[in-house]
Parts: structure tokens; C-alpha cells; sequence
């Protein structure tokens, strides 16, 4: 297999910059340079596996004994591998534009490519060990780089509870694989799918895959370390852990609940499906109502990582019924959204490194006009920012055109608890839809729209031109996505296919080449392509007729403002005011929102006060309530530290009396 | 053969001009039956042209602090809403490019649009700006769920997204009323009048009033770039008439590969139905008062209730689609 | 042979007896006498099975036994308890009649573990065996239900003296003399380490409680 | 020429007499460092020469992994005293006339260690053990500080009586061997006695297993046999530290585990399982609680120790051929990783001039390496990747969760509150800005590294050796 080893040789250049960085301080330049290189072969061999549909394997003799290290490329890890290499890849392109000086540390340079080669590892991992291992691996090494910047409570706080949480769900899937390898321990894949688990064993992985994979992905309410983490680490490695690192998650998932797990039943749809929308819904909500960029993004991520889940929910749901088509329609919505989501979501993030490398700040209320201070990100950052609302012709729309059509098809499932929930579904996909629109029209308005809040927003430049090619070639891609979305699911068919058992109609079947058809043409048709000419064309008929018929001239004068302009940028609405109307409307269901205004007495001058108070309940119930729980325990045993000696040796009488007891009572 | 393409094309092409034409005919007849009910001479029907007219012929004053955005946005919104419009079959079916007319498209399209005035409001960087942008998209994430969910309601009852499908549809099987669609039908007049900042929502005449949404963003706009705005709110009117027409009243549309004679008939039922709309609105919008702000989620919360309802019932008779 | 049984068996019993007499002794110095005859009835006990089973090198471990538990170390104790004090009424944890009351819960207990082993050629006993047992549950208990280092040193060998009894019972067990020698070196050093090992001086009484006054990982 | 096995003996017990008489405590420490360099070498020599059953001495797959273990441990642990100790003199804490009593007692440590692993001798066994404890509880109290003879007291007091419990149980064995092997030796030898298994009284070996549970059980410091523990650890020498949680821990489970294949011979015995299972589940949860109140490194690794022998005794009790494997497996794992964290601990022990949590802050910034190292093994000893712990909890869980899901939950919930504690340490002493002084490290690195590589090479590959003789073991353990 000269694709593996090519794979296996980019893994350790990976290794190899790993370790050289750790040895030398001036070796750190080398880092990025080599991860483009290794993300170039390990996307390549990717790239070709999932178009040539081969299936690659081999084994080593190391990992658990007997059984070795089992690697297997096939076309579902090859095409989270492409994913996860792009990813990669903008990353250290972007990272190319990093001051060598200013921004290199031991700290994170080591352990990028450790990250990187950990989540391709994951992939290549055929057997629970390998699996496992890399995965572990892959917290373990963006947990340092969470913590990189280590002097700051708040990002030891964030990485404690990252990888708590993280450890948790590898837990979670050790029980996973534990299930499924059975008592006799068959823990390599291909042992696992040979038999099926009974449907008792099948519900408890299951549920153990959901909250392992869940956790990594942010799943609620399993999500509260995600916004914490991602924002807290550099961020060219937010954008790895957002717009990357929780795909391994979803891979992880599709991998035991549609490859490992055999066939499935109806109701294995439900709680990916129910938690998926919750998470949606929520993630977008507290997305609304945070004011720091970074962990708007962050929140935005679990809401989409939520739209996949139901995704895959509903594919499961049709699968199990055998409705092919729908099952096939499910997958390629979630597949194409992970393809969408990795790709908008690190051009935001790294948009956000930009703005933060420009300003140093990441506070919206103290941003604003750096649409002119810098005119290139903000380009593409409105790209990213319409592309996650869902917006035609850009590619996030591709997918959620795709999920709502497997919503549609809904009716079709016999079980009365899917057909309830599935309407429930799409109203809050689509509510989700529009809060999207809502947070990233919020975003982009404060940080780059109106006029600069503060010095440093005033002062920013744009950043260096590596930067600014990651950036560009991610809008590019977004666009490009969008408007080729019927040829990227005639590439995922045969993948599609292997693990819904159905595919979309082929690409041919529809009016144009670019026409997505869902089930057939008669029924859904979705034109990209067509729909961006009919708007290319008509608004450059408008431009031309308006610029003939109409007065030319364009004078420049203060805002209008109804009469009273304002000098002060401060009267401008900030993130927090944008929020007011939906924090009314929503925050206070959600989070039982509190608004209390202190005026001034009549008479004196000083200023009034607003005063906004949320809570938090998620965070409450399962965080605060349980590591509270532990702490008190842990107070209350602590006094058996201070017995003396001979109530030690009371416990020790009691412990013997109690056996001897025991063996007294037994025959 | 080739002919008939032709033919074809022009219609489409006849159908997106058409729509460009009629809307400001539209709003003049709400604006004329309005100012009759107050017993108010109004201006002559034609009033939307002569504005749209005058505002091309003005100078446009941008702020200081405008970018590049706020310049092109315009443009776009005018191209997004008009394309939008102009996929509604209005008085054939069967066109061209009638399946490239999907509802989810269509909502996505217009909140595209949205998406987009709201950051124009955003850019001069006043509070006026921000209320009107903010208030905007609290609304839309209230109405673009019903509005999204009659749309699905609908599809499942045709068995298609394709909008002239669904309009074939009710041609073919003359509308039995049925609980969903009439729930459908009074989600979907809500949410058009939300969407188009009619009253209760919003207040289409008034300036200078904290409660204004719509009106509050555009407040910078002046000259072609206000002139443009306009039209695309007529358009979007245009647009929800014909939604509510070919979807609950398609009767007398032609159905696909009508001649000329058809079309004809079509588009003269359409024409009527669409100016009958236009002077409902008329009588409503003198016989209501307009809201608070914070009482809107009530009233598009009411769209939100009646559209679900009309999904449940819809999923849970089981549609046909599939 | 069934004599030399049943003097064996005696023995054991008195030392089961002198156990029991340990538990409800009230001041230090009668505690002592009580151990001093337990430990001169485990020398009668082993003597008498060195000369019936003819095992000379058992005379060693009488003689230790004797000597050191029977003789030596209650001179010593009773030596440093007037030094110390202390030879008034030692606290007790729980009272005598509860303590007793728990000894024979134990040794009904011993009895019960005891018949379900099914008697086969063996040189302890069943009935011995249970004895030996009881003795040093007996012992334990003493540890735990007396708060002063004196008396818990007395349990400590009263329940080795138990096992002394078991090992010499067991017929043919190789290593009984060198283990009885290690424990004696075992209790000297603990003796030692009561009443030598500074611990005097670092406390100003030997009650354990105070013994373990800092107990580790204190703020 | 005397045999390997008897040079892991005799070696040691020689040079602790050597010790005894030689002044200087730096050429005390050269012997005992070559001293521990032969023994290993003999232990090596034992891995590769043939097993033997002799009527003393055994050395078959079962110990022959440990006794290797215990020298290198032994060899590392005399490497960094060498190097540590010196440091002990400068501040005083110790004078060069304890000095060389410790190198003696050190040695003679060793030997016991080695004795009762290969005693094929129950009473041998007991007799090497309960040396080898008494030593450490005379080294415990070294430092003659109150702290430190306190820990020592109460160590000596549970210690002794765990000894006659133990003894207890060893002569019950005996007398439940006699009847079938006659009197004297044979009785009281492994092999012979493990043949004769199946004919023994249920009854006698249920009441000596449970002596010796009591017994040796105090020794693994299985909760709530475990009050010596934590203090010995944190008051006594750092090398002492290493060496009770890396070797003496072991051994005294190895132990048990002997007689446990004794009760798995007799269907009829009361079968352990149960019961270990309990004692490790609770070692192990209340363990794992014990850790966050914690304000003395050593004493919180202590805890952590415990938390293992928890979790081994857990594994073991489950039984079956994978669970034992895993069992035997994180016994090698944990005394090599926690040795290396207690090398580590005196690193920083030195690098801060204290143990106490609170004055250890920052050690990234003032100790880069050091950091990276300690971080390195704590993390190994969370059963993170790529270290062997990992290997060894994967089996015990998964095994576990497919015999029976909803017991897997405890230890999984153990090892997490245990985990959470472990990485909010890890994190306060090596992130955060550094505060107090930041001496020179003067103690070698070498052991510690070398213990690392060992458990990260068996993170990624076990040698088919090894694999065979645990899985041979794991058969037995039944």
C-alpha cells in the first residue's frame, strides 16, 4: 500500500517537526512549512482514496498485543481526512504570517503538528486501541495548546475542564468499544462488524458513543468546556479545534452508530436527533448573547455540530426503516455540512486571529469600522459570516437546503414518536436558521460595520499576506461550495451509499449540471448556480439602467441620523443593545434573563445604569451541582486523614470481624 | 422547436418584468383605498413610479462613515428580492424556469436580502441604524420559522418543493379546505405583513418614532440607492401577494405549456387577484393600530403557533410525499 | 496421647481465660499481672508440647516465652508505668461489660468458623484451633479498646501470644522457634519504641491520642 | 557460582553488611549503587535463564517479571539517592552516620524484597516481607523530625499487626496443607502446595485467605487498611517514597495474589472475587475523594498509589484471562511510573525547597524540563496515551463494561474524580506565574527518564516475552 506509507511518511514529518521544535527554539520557523507539506500528501492520499473509492489497510506489530495496530483507510475516514488536512493546511498557511519572533513559542509550535497528526491517526485507526489511542492523544495535545497562554485563570480553567470533560467521554467510548469488542476482547474493527451487538449491549454503546463523541463535539449539555477551550488556545489551533476537531467527533460517531454498530433500529434516531436540535437551538442563543468574538464563534460551532447530529439522527432514522433515498438524502446533508462547516468556521476563526493580531482585543463592543482599517478580512469574514447563516449562493445553504428536504421527509417514518418529533425538528432547524442570520449580521455589524469604538480598533491594519491567503482561499472555497454543491455530492455517493444504503439522483438528472435534486427533479431541485446568474444578471442590469436613468453625483456629509448626529461613536448600538430585542424575546425563556435599571433621582446628574442578568441553568445543573458534590465529599471523607491511630486500627478489627463474618455465613 | 423555446424564455423573461411593473401599482392601490377609508383625496395610483422617478433623479448623500457596503448593498437587495419575486409563478405555472422556484430557495433568498439591509443599516454606525437592524432581525427569526414551516407544510401537501408544483397541485385538486392549509393561510398573512413592515408590525409612513423598524435602517439612504430600497420593498410586497395567490388562490394560473391564449387568461386573473390584495391590505392597515415593539413576538409568536399546528396535523396525517 | 491432648487443651483454655481477664482488668498494673500469667500458661502450653511431641527446640520457645513475655517485659512495663505515672485507672473507649460482651461475640465467632472445618488428621485441634483464634481476636479487641499505649502493647502480645499457640500446635511446622524469636525482637522494639524512643520526651504522656497529635497534611 | 536467583538475594543481603561497616556516605552510596547494578544484572540473568522450582526458591512467570522490576527499580531508586542524598546532607537533615545506616538498610530492603518474591515458601515469603516492612518503617522515621516519627509509629503499629494477621493465615495454610502433604516443609512450599490445592479444606483456606487479606492487605494499603500509608510516604526519604509505592506495594499484593491462586485451585473455597472486588472499589473511590484535599505532594501521590492498588485489586478480583492481564500489567506499569513521579517529586522538592502544594507554582517558567518530565509522568499515571497506564486501564475497562456494563461505572467514576484532582495539581504546580525560590537541581534526571521510556515503549508495544509469561499468570490467577 504505497498510499499508506506516503501517509505514514507525512505523519512522521509531523512527528519529526514535533520533536525538532521541542529541541530547538529556532527549529519553531520549521513547523508550519512541514505541516503544509505533510497536510498536502495526507490530503492528497485522502483526496484519492475517496475518489477511486479503494480501500486501503495494514497492520503493525505494535499497540495491544495480538491484535497489533490496524490501520484502514476507507472512504469515510478518507473523506474526514480531507476535512481535517484542509483544515490543517489553512491553518499553517495562516500560521505562515505569524511573527517569528512575537508569536512563536515553545508552548504551541511542538504540539501543533502533534494535534494534527493525532486527528489523521484517529482516522487511520482500525482497531479500539489505535482508535482510542490517538483520540486521547488528540485531547491530550490541544489541551497544552489550550493552556498555552498559561499565566491567564481563565485559560487553566478552560483547559482543566477541557480535559476533564475530554477524559470523560474517551470513558465513555472505552465502554463503547467495550461493548462492542464483547467479554473474549475482539477489538480490532473488522472482528466488531463481523457480529452485531444484542440490542440491550447495542443501546448502552449507543448511548456511551453519543456522550463520547457528544462531549468532543459539544453536544449539549455536554458542551460547556467547548466555548471556554476553543477561544482560549491560539487562534489558528481555535480554528483546528473548532472547524476541525469536532468533525473527528462526528467521525466518530458515524463510525460506530452506522459502520460498527450493524443495522440499526428506529429508535437510535431519537436522542441524536432531539439532543441535536436542543444543541442547535441553544448553542445559537447563548451565540446571541455573548459579546466576545472568539466565543460567539465557539457557540456557533456547537450549534452546527448540533445541525449535523440531527442530521445523522434522521439518516439513521430512514435507514432503520429502510427508506433509502431519505437515509441517503440525511447523510449527504450531514456530510456536506461537516465539508461546509470546516471550511467557514476556521475562515472565521482565523478571521477572528486576524482581527485580534490587528487590534488585540476581542470584546465586540470594542471593535467597530474595520471594514475600512482592514478591508481584505473583512471581506472574506462577511464571506464566512453569511456562508454560516445559511445564505444562497454561499455553501452553508447547500446543506441545510439538504436537511430540510430529509425533513421533509419526515411523514414517511411509521413511528408516531419520529413523526411527532421530526416537525418539532424543522421548526427549530428552522429558528436556528434565522438566530444564525440574526448573531453573524450582529457580529459583523458591531466588529467590522459603524465606526471604530476604540483606539485600537481605530489603528488596525491588515494582516500579513499569508494570513490573507489562508482567508481568501477558505471565502473562495465557501463560494465555490455553494455553487458546486450537486458535483460534491455526486463525489460523496459511493460513500453515501455504503452507509445509507441509498444515493441522490445523479447530478445528470437535474435541468443543469449544477442542479442538487433531492429524491427527483420533479419534486426538489436546488439551483446554485442558475439562481447566482439570475442575481448576477439582474443587479448588473440594475447598476447599468440606474447608473443611466439616474443623478450621478454622490455627496459626502455627516449621518443623518434623524436630525441629530452624534460625534461620539459610543451612541452607535453595540453587540449588547443589538442583542436587547432578542434577549427580550428569548433570553428570557432561556436563561430567565433579568434587566434592572438604576436611575438617578431627579435632580442629579449622574448616569443611569442597566444591569442584565442571565443564568445559566445548563451550566448549573451539570457542572456547578456536580463538581460542588465532589468537592463537599471530598471535604467530608478528608477527615479520615486525621483518625488516630487506633481508630485506625478500628477500622482495620471491623474490616477483619466483617470478612470472618462473612465467611461464617457462607457455606 | 427552437421557437418554442423562444417563446418560453420570453415569458419567464416577461413574467420577471412583469412583476417589476406591477409592484409600485400595487402599493399605490393599498396607499389609495387607504387614504379613501380616512376620507383622504390620496395620491393618484401611479404615486410609486413618480417616487421612485423622483428619488433617480436626486443626488445621494452618503455618510462619512459609509463603506463600500453600504453603496453596493442596495443593488444586491433590489437584485435578491426581484429575482425572488419574479420566480412566484404569477399567471403561469409551467414556465421556463419554474424549478429553480423552491420554497426553502425562495425563503432563503429573501433572508439573503434581509440579512443584507440589516448590515447596511449597520454600517454608518448610528443608533437609529442599530435599532431598526436589531428589532429587523428579531422579527425575521419569528417569521422566517413560520414562514419556513408553511412552506413545508405546503410542499408536504403537494409532494414537491417546486412552487409551481405546489400551485399545480391545488389547480389540479381544487382546494378542500383543510385545517392545516387554512392555519397556513393565516400564518403565512402574518408573517407577509411582518415581512413587510405593514401595520401592526411596523408603520410604513412614519419617520422619527422609536417603534420604527423597517424605516430606521434605511434612514441613511437617499437618492437612487433610497430609490432602490423602495423598490424592493414594493417588490417584496409583489412578491408575498402572489405567494399567498399562487398558493391559496392559483385558480385561472396557466397551467404549463398554455399558449399565449392562457397566458393571457392568467395573467389577467392575476393582475385582478393581485390588486384585490393590494386593497385588503388597504382595509386592514386603516382598521388596525399599530403595536409596541415587544408585542410583536405575541403576534408573530401567533404565525409561529398556527404554522406548527398546520405541520403536526400535516405530519401526522402522514403526507404523501416521498 | 489423649492425655497429652487434653492438658494441651487446658492450657489453651486458661489462656483464654487470662484474655478474657485482660479485657476487664480496670488499672495498669493488674492488666500486667494478667498478661504475665497468659504468657507464663502459652510457656507451660509450648513446654509441655515440646516434651509430648518430642520437639526439643520447642524448649526455645518456652523459654523465650517465659522469660521475656512472662517475666522480663512485665517488670519493665510495671517499671515505666510508675515512672510515667500513670499506674492509676487507664480510660477505656467502651465499658468493661461491653467489652466482654464483644469478646464473646468473638469467640462465638471462632466457634462458628471453626465447625465448618471438617476434622481431619491435623495436629491443632479443632476445638485449639478455635481457642487460638478467639485469643487473638481477643487480643485485637484489647488493642482498640483501651486508649493508653501500655495496655495496647499488652493486647499486641497477648494476641501474638495467641499465635505463638497455633504455630506450636501445628504439628511438624518448620520456622516456629525463628519466628517466635522474630516476634520477641518484634515486641522488644516496640516496647523500646514506647517507652525509649524519645517519644517520652516528644510527649509529654504516652497516650496515643496525643502520640498522633499532628497526624499529617494539617494546614 | 551461585544461581540468579540466589544473587538477587545474596547480592544485596552481602552488600548491606558491606555498608554496615564502610564510613563515608559517598563511597556508601558507589557501593550501593553497584551493589543495585549487580542485582539487576541478576535479575536480567533471571529473565533469561530457565525456571526453576526448587524447594526454597521458585522463579517461573509469575514473579519473574517482578523480580526483574524490583532490581531495575531498586538499581534506578540507588542511581537517584546517589545522587539525591548528598543534597539531604548540605541541608542537614541527615548526618553521614545515618547516611550509612540508610545505604545499609536500603540494601538489606532490597534483599527481602527479592527474597519473598521468589521464596517458594510461604513461610520464607512472610518472613522476607515483613522484613523488608520493618526496614521501611525504621527508614521512615530517618529523619527524626516528629512529623516523621509519628508516621513512623503508626506505620509500625498497623505494620505489626498486619504481620500477625498475616502470619495468622500462613500457619492456617500450613495446617490446611499437612493433612495432605504431611508435616514439615513440603506443607508450607508453593509449588507443592498449588499441586495439592483442590484436596485442601475449603473451610481453613476461607479463614486463611482472609487473614491474609487483613494481613498482606494492609501492606497493598488497601482503604481502610491504608492509614500508614500517606504519612510514611510523605515523611520518610524521597528514595524510600519511590521504593514503597513502586516495589513494596507490589510485592505485598504479589503475595496475596499467590494465595489467591490457592483459593481459585479449591472450587470449593469461598471465591475472592467478590470480596476483592469490593476492598478495590473502595480503595479506589475513596481514594481518588482523598486527593483534592491534599497539600503535601507526596502525601497526595501516596493517595494516588493507593487509587492503583485499588484499581489492581479490582482487576484481579474480576478475574478472568484479560482482566488478570491487565491486572499484572498496570502492577508493571504503575511501580515503574509512580517511582519515576516520586524522582520527579524530588526534583522538585529540591527545585523548591518544599513539598507543600502551595509554594510550587510556575515550574514551567523556572524549570522547563523538570516541568515537562513531571508533567509527563503525572499524566502517564492519569492513564493518558501514550503511556502504558493506558494500555493496561483500556483492558480493565472495556473487559469490564462487557461482562458487566453497570459495574464498569464505579471504577470509571473513581478514576475520573480521581483524574480531575490529578490535572488541577499538575496544572497549578507547572502553569501560573512562579512564586518562592527556584533552586538548582543537583539530583540526576537519568532514572527518572529511562522509567519513562520504559512505560511510553509499553504504551506502544509489549514484548511477546512479557505478553507470555502475564498471560501464563493470568491463567493461574484463574
Amino acid at each position: 500500500m504505497p498510499a499508506l506509507y506516503a501517509s505514514g511518511a507525512a505523519l512522521a514529518v509531523l512527528a519529526g517537526a514535533a520533536g525538532l521544535a521541542i529541541l530547538t527554539r529556532g527549529a519553531l520557523r520549521l513547523v508550519y512549512p512541514l505541516a503544509i507539506l505533510a497536510a498536502l500528501v495526507l490530503g492528497a492520499v485522502d483526496l484519492h482514496v475517496l475518489l477511486t473509492g479503494v480501500v486501503l489497510t495494514d497492520s503493525l506489530p505494535i499497540g495491544l498485543p495480538t491484535i497489533g495496530l490496524r490501520l484502514r483507510l476507507d472512504s469515510l475516514s478518507a473523506f474526514f481526512g480531507v476535512v481535517i488536512n484542509g483544515g490543517v493546511l489553512a491553518a499553517s498557511v495562516y500560521s505562515l504570517g505569524l511573527d517569528h519572533e512575537k508569536d512563536l513559542t515553545p508552548r504551541v509550535e511542538p504540539l501543533f503538528p502533534l494535534f494534527a497528526a493525532a486527528m489523521n491517526l484517529v482516522l487511520l485507526a482500525d482497531d479500539a486501541y489505535g482508535f482510542l489511542f490517538s483520540w486521547e492523544l488528540m485531547s491530550l495535545s490541544s489541551w497544552a495548546l489550550v493552556v498555552a497562554r498559561h499565566t491567564d485563570p481563565e485559560s487553566r480553567r478552560a483547559s482543566h475542564l477541557y480535559l476533564v470533560m475530554a477524559v470523560i467521554g474517551t470513558t465513555a467510548l472505552l465502554f463503547a468499544f467495550g461493548g462492542l469488542a464483547g467479554p473474549a476482547g475482539g477489538y480490532s474493527f473488522d472482528t466488531i462488524r463481523a457480529h452485531a451487538a444484542q440490542p440491550a449491549i447495542a443501546a448502552l454503546v449507543l448511548a456511551a458513543a453519543l456522550i463520547g463523541c457528544g462531549s468532543k463535539g459539544g453536544l449539549i449539555p455536554l458542551h460547556a468546556w467547548l466555548p471556554l477551550a476553543h477561544p482560549a488556545a491560539p487562534s489558528h489551533v481555535s480554528a483546528l479545534m473548532s472547524g476541525v476537531m469536532t468533525k473527528v467527533a462526528i467521525y466518530g460517531f458515524v463510525r460506530i452508530a452506522f459502520d460498527l454498530l450493524g443495522p440499526p433500529a428506529w429508535w437510535w434516531a431519537l436522542p441524536p436527533i432531539v439532543l441535536g436540535a436542543i444543541t442547535a437551538v441553544l448553542g445559537l442563543l447563548y451565540a446571541v448573547l455573548d459579546r466576545d468574538l472568539k466565543r460567539v464563534l465557539a457557540y456557533s460551532t456547537i450549534e452546527n455540530v448540533g445541525l449535523i447530529f440531527v442530521a445523522l439522527g434522521l439518516a439513521l432514522a430512514f435507514r432503520a426503516n429502510g427508506f433509502a433515498q431519505a437515509a441517503a438524502v440525511a447523510l449527504t446533508a450531514a456530510l456536506l455540512h461537516v465539508l461546509n462547516h470546516s471550511w467557514f468556521k476556521s475562515l472565521l476563526f482565523l478571521g477572528a486571529g486576524a482581527v485580534l493580531h490587528a487590534t488585540g482585543r476581542r470584546d465586540l463592543d470594542g471593535l467597530g469600522g474595520l471594514i475600512r482599517t482592514m478591508p481584505r478580512t473583512a471581506i472574506f469574514f462577511l464571506v464566512g459570516a453569511l456562508a454560516i447563516s445559511a445564505l444562497p449562493p454561499l455553501n452553508g445553504f447547500v446543506s441545510e437546503w439538504l436537511l430540510f428536504q430529509s425533513v421533509l421527509a419526515g411523514p414517511m417514518l411509521p413511528q408516531a414518536s419520529l413523526r411527532f418529533a421530526v416537525p418539532a425538528i424543522g421548526a427549530m432547524l428552522a429558528l436556528a436558521a434565522a438566530l444564525a442570520a440574526a448573531c453573524f449580521v450582529r457580529v459583523y455589524g458591531t466588529a467590522f460595520l459603524g465606526r471604530p469604538r476604540t483606539v485600537e480598533a481605530a489603528r488596525a491594519h491588515d494582516v500579513p499576506l499569508a494570513q490573507q491567503v489562508a482567508m481568501g482561499a477558505l471565502a473562495l472555497l465557501c463560494i465555490l461550495g455553494g455553487l458546486l454543491g450537486a458535483p460534491l455530492a455526486s463525489v460523496l455517493a459511493p460513500l453515501v451509499r455504503t452507509f445509507s444504503g441509498g444515493m441522490l439522483p445523479a447530478s445528470g438528472s437535474g435541468p443543469t449540471p449544477f442542479s442538487l435534486v433531492a429524491f427527483d427533479s420533479a419534486r426538489s431541485v436546488y439551483d446554485a448556480a442558475v439562481i447566482a446568474l439570475f442575481v448576477a444578471i439582474a443587479s448588473l442590469v440594475t447598476l447599468v439602467v440606474v447608473h443611466r436613468v439616474s443623478e450621478r453625483r454622490t455627496r459626502r456629509g455627516p449621518a443623518w441620523d434623524c436630525g441629530f448626529p452624534d460625534p461620539s461613536p459610543v451612541t452607535q448600538y453595540t453587540a449588547s443593545s443589538f442583542a436587547q430585542p432578542l434577549r427580550r424575546v428569548y433570553g428570557t425563556v432561556a436563561f430567565s434573563a433579568r434587566e434592572t435599571v438604576t436611575m438617578p433621582p431627579p435632580g442629579d446628574r449622574g448616569t443611569a445604569r442597566l444591569q442584565v442578568s442571565l443564568v445559566d441553568y445548563l451550566w448549573r445543573v451539570f457542572y456547578a451541582a456536580p463538581g460542588g458534590a465532589v468537592l463537599r465529599l471530598a471535604e467530608r471523607l478528608n477527615m479520615l486523614q486525621f483518625l488516630t491511630i487506633r481508630r485506625y486500627l478500628v477500622l482495620m478489627f471491623a474490616a477483619l470481624v466483617i470478612l470472618l463474618s462473612i465467611a461464617a455465613v457462607t457455606t | 422547436m427552437t421557437r418554442d423555446l423562444i417563446v418560453q424564455f420570453l415569458a419567464q423573461g416577461a413574467q420577471m418584468f412583469l412583476v417589476l411593473l406591477l409592484a409600485p401599482l400595487a402599493v399605490g392601490v393599498t396607499r389609495r383605498v387607504k387614504a379613501r377609508l380616512t376620507r383622504r383625496q390620496g395620491a393618484p395610483l401611479i404615486q410609486g413610479y413618480l417616487d421612485i422617478a423622483k428619488l433617480l433623479r436626486k443626488e445621494s448623500v452618503l455618510a462619512e462613515s459609509a463603506s463600500w457596503l453600504f453603496r453596493t448593498a442596495p443593488y444586491l437587495i433590489f437584485a435578491l428580492t426581484w429575482v425572488a419575486a419574479a420566480l412566484v409563478p404569477s399567471f403561469a405555472s409551467g414556465l421556463m424556469f419554474n424549478w429553480a422556484a423552491d420554497v426553502v430557495a425562495l425563503v432563503a433568498l429573501l433572508g439573503a436580502a434581509r440579512a443584507l439591509l440589516a448590515l447596511a443599516g449597520m454600517d454608518v454606525g448610528t443608533s437609529f441604524g442599530g435599532i431598526g437592524s436589531s428589532r429587523e432581525m428579531m422579527i425575521a427569526t419569528l417569521a422566517e420559522p413560520a414562514m419556513m414551516l408553511i412552506v413545508l407544510t405546503l410542499a408536504i401537501a403537494a409532494g414537491t418543493t417546486r412552487l409551481a408544483g405546489v400551485a399545480d397541485h391545488f389547480i389540479a385538486e381544487p382546494l378542500a379546505v383543510r385545517v392545516s392549509l387554512a392555519l397556513s393561510l393565516g400564518a403565512l398573512v402574518i408573517v407577509a405583513l411582518a415581512e413587510n413592515a405593514r401595520i401592526p408590525v411596523d408603520n410604513p409612513v412614519t419617520h422619527l418614532e422609536l417603534t420604527m423598524v423597517h424605516e430606521a435602517m434605511v434612514l441613511e439612504y437617499s437618492g437612487r440607492h433610497l430609490a432602490l430600497i423602495e423598490a424592493a420593498s414594493m417588490l417584496k410586497l409583489t412578491l408575498y401577494l402572489s405567494l399567498l395567490i399562487c398558493l391559496f388562490a392559483p385558480f385561472g394560473m396557466a397551467p404549463a405549456s398554455a399558449g399565449l391564449v392562457g397566458w393571457t387568461v392568467g395573467l389577467v386573473a392575476w393582475t385582478a387577484k393581485l390588486l384585490l390584495g393590494a386593497a385588503l391590505l388597504g382595509v386592514w392597515e386603516v382598521s388596525i393600530a399599530k403595536m409596541r415593539v415587544f408585542r410583536l413576538p405575541d403576534f408573530v409568536g401567533v404565525a409561529f403557533v398556527f404554522a406548527f399546528i398546520a405541520i403536526l396535523l400535516a405530519y401526522l396525517s402522514g403526507g404523501d410525499i416521498g | 496421647m489423649k492425655i497429652a491432648y487434653e492438658i494441651s487443651h487446658l492450657l489453651a483454655g486458661i489462656m483464654l481465660v487470662a484474655s478474657f481477664a485482660l479485657l476487664y482488668q480496670q488499672r495498669v498494673g493488674a492488666v500486667i499481672n494478667a498478661f504475665a500469667a497468659q504468657s507464663i500458661t502459652l510457656a507451660l502450653a509450648v513446654a509441655w508440647a515440646a516434651w509430648s511431641e518430642h520437639r526439643p527446640d520447642l524448649f526455645i520457645t518456652a523459654a523465650i516465652a517465659f522469660g521475656l513475655k512472662g517475666v522480663v517485659i512485665p517488670l519493665a512495663l510495671r517499671r515505666t508505668v510508675e515512672r510515667l505515672g500513670i499506674h492509676r485507672e487507664v480510660e477505656k473507649v467502651v465499658g468493661v461489660g461491653v467489652a466482654l460482651v464483644v469478646g464473646l461475640a468473638l469467640i462465638g465467632l471462632s466457634q462458628a468458623l471453626v465447625v465448618k472445618v471438617t476434622q481431619r488428621t491435623m495436629g491443632l485441634g479443632r476445638d485449639e484451633l478455635a481457642l487460638a483464634l478467639a485469643i487473638v481476636l481477643l487480643g485485637f479487641l484489647m488493642m482498640i479498646v483501651r486508649r493508653n499505649a501500655v495496655t495496647q502493647v499488652v493486647g499486641f502480645m497477648s494476641m501474638e501470644n495467641g499465635l505463638i499457640l497455633a504455630a506450636t500446635g501445628a504439628r511438624g511446622m518448620p520456622l516456629v522457634v525463628e519466628v517466635s524469636v522474630a516476634f520477641s525482637v518484634l515486641i522488644a522494639l516496640f516496647v523500646f519504641a514506647v517507652f525509649v524512643f524519645r517519644i517520652r520526651e516528644r510527649f509529654d504522656t504516652i497516650d496515643i491520642e496525643a502520640l498522633d497529635r499532628m497526624r499529617g497534611d494539617r494546614r | 557460582m551461585i544461581a540468579a536467583y540466589q544473587a538477587v538475594v545474596l547480592v544485596p543481603y552481602g552488600a548491606a553488611v558491606m555498608l554496615a561497616a564502610l564510613p563515608g556516605y559517598r563511597v556508601g552510596a558507589a557501593v550501593n549503587v553497584i551493589a543495585s547494578a549487580a542485582t539487576f544484572a541478576a535479575g536480567l540473568w533471571l529473565l533469561v535463564s530457565p525456571q526453576l522450582v526448587g524447594d526454597y526458591a521458585i522463579v517461573d512467570e509469575f514473579n519473574v517479571v517482578f523480580v526483574a522490576i524490583n532490581t531495575l527499580v531498586g538499581f534506578t531508586t540507588a542511581l537517584f539517592s546517589a545522587s539525591y542524598i548528598g543534597h539531604e546532607i548540605e541541608t542537614g537533615r541527615l548526618s553521614p552516620a545515618f547516611l550509612r545506616f540508610y545505604h545499609a538498610m536500603f540494601q538489606a530492603m532490597m534483599g527481602s524484597m527479592n527474597l519473598a518474591l521468589i521464596a517458594n515458601n510461604i513461610g520464607l515469603m512472610w518472613v522476607g516481607l515483613e522484613l523488608a516492612t520493618l526496614i521501611t518503617v525504621v527508614m521512615v522515621g530517618l529523619y527524626r523530625t516528629p512529623q516523621a516519627i509519628e508516621a513512623a509509629w503508626k506505620y509500625f503499629i498497623l505494620a505489626s499487626v498486619g504481620i500477625s494477621l498475616a502470619f495468622f493465615g500462613t500457619i492456617l495454610i500450613y495446617l490446611a496443607g499437612q493433612p495432605i502433604l504431611g508435616e514439615g516443609v513440603p506443607s508450607m512450599t508453593w509449588s507443592l502446595l498449588q499441586a495439592a490445592a483442590a484436596q485442601m479444606d475449603p473451610a481453613i483456606l476461607d479463614l486463611a485467605f482472609i487473614f491474609l487479606l487483613i494481613g498482606y492487605g494492609t501492606k497493598v494499603g488497601l482503604a481502610p487498611l491504608h492509614a500508614w500509608l500517606p504519612d510514611a510516604h510523605a515523611e520518610g526519604p524521597t528514595p524510600i517514597s519511590a521504593v514503597l509505592s513502586g516495589l513494596l506495594l507490589n510485592v505485598a499484593l504479589y503475595a496475596l495474589l499467590r494465595f489467591k491462586m490457592l483459593l481459585a485451585g479449591q472450587p470449593a473455597a469461598l471465591d475472592p472475587g467478590p470480596i476483592m472486588i469490593v476492598m478495590g472499589l473502595v480503595s479506589l473511590v475513596f481514594a481518588a475523594f482523598m486527593l483534592y484535599q491534599r497539600r503535601d505532594i507526596k502525601r497526595f501521590f501516596a493517595y494516588s498509589s493507593i487509587e492503583h492498588m485499588g484499581l489492581m485489586v479490582f482487576a484481579f478480583g474480576m478475574g478472568g484471562p484479560l482482566a488478570n492481564f491487565a491486572g499484572l500489567l498496570h502492577m508493571a506499569m504503575h511501580s515503574l511510573t509512580k517511582s519515576s513521579i516520586f524522582f520527579a517529586v524530588g526534583h522538585v522538592a529540591q527545585a523548591k525547597g518544599t513539598q507543600r502544594f502551595a509554594e510550587i507554582r510556575g515550574l514551567s517558567v523556572t524549570h522547563p524540563r523538570l516541568a515537562v518530565a513531571f508533567a509527563l509522568a503525572v499524566l502517564a499515571i492519569a492513564g493518558l496515551p501514550p503511556f502504558g497506564v493506558f494500555a493496561s486501564e483500556f483492558l480493565i475497562l472495556t473487559t469490564t463494561f462487557a461482562r458487566q456494563p453497570w459495574l464498569a461505572l464505579l471504577p470509571a467514576f473513581g478514576l475520573l474524580v480521581g483524574f480531575g484532582a490529578l490535572l488541577l495539581r499538575l496544572q497549578d504546580t507547572i502553569f501560573g506565574e512562579p512564586v518562592g525560590p527556584a533552586h538548582r537541581v543537583d539530583a540526576s534526571s537519568v532514572p527518572m527518564v529511562l522509567h519513562l521510556m520504559l512505560v511510553l515503549t509499553a504504551g506502544l508495544y509489549l514484548p511477546p516475552m512479557l505478553v507470555g509469561w502475564f498471560r501464563r499468570a493470568a491463567e493461574l490467577l484463574g
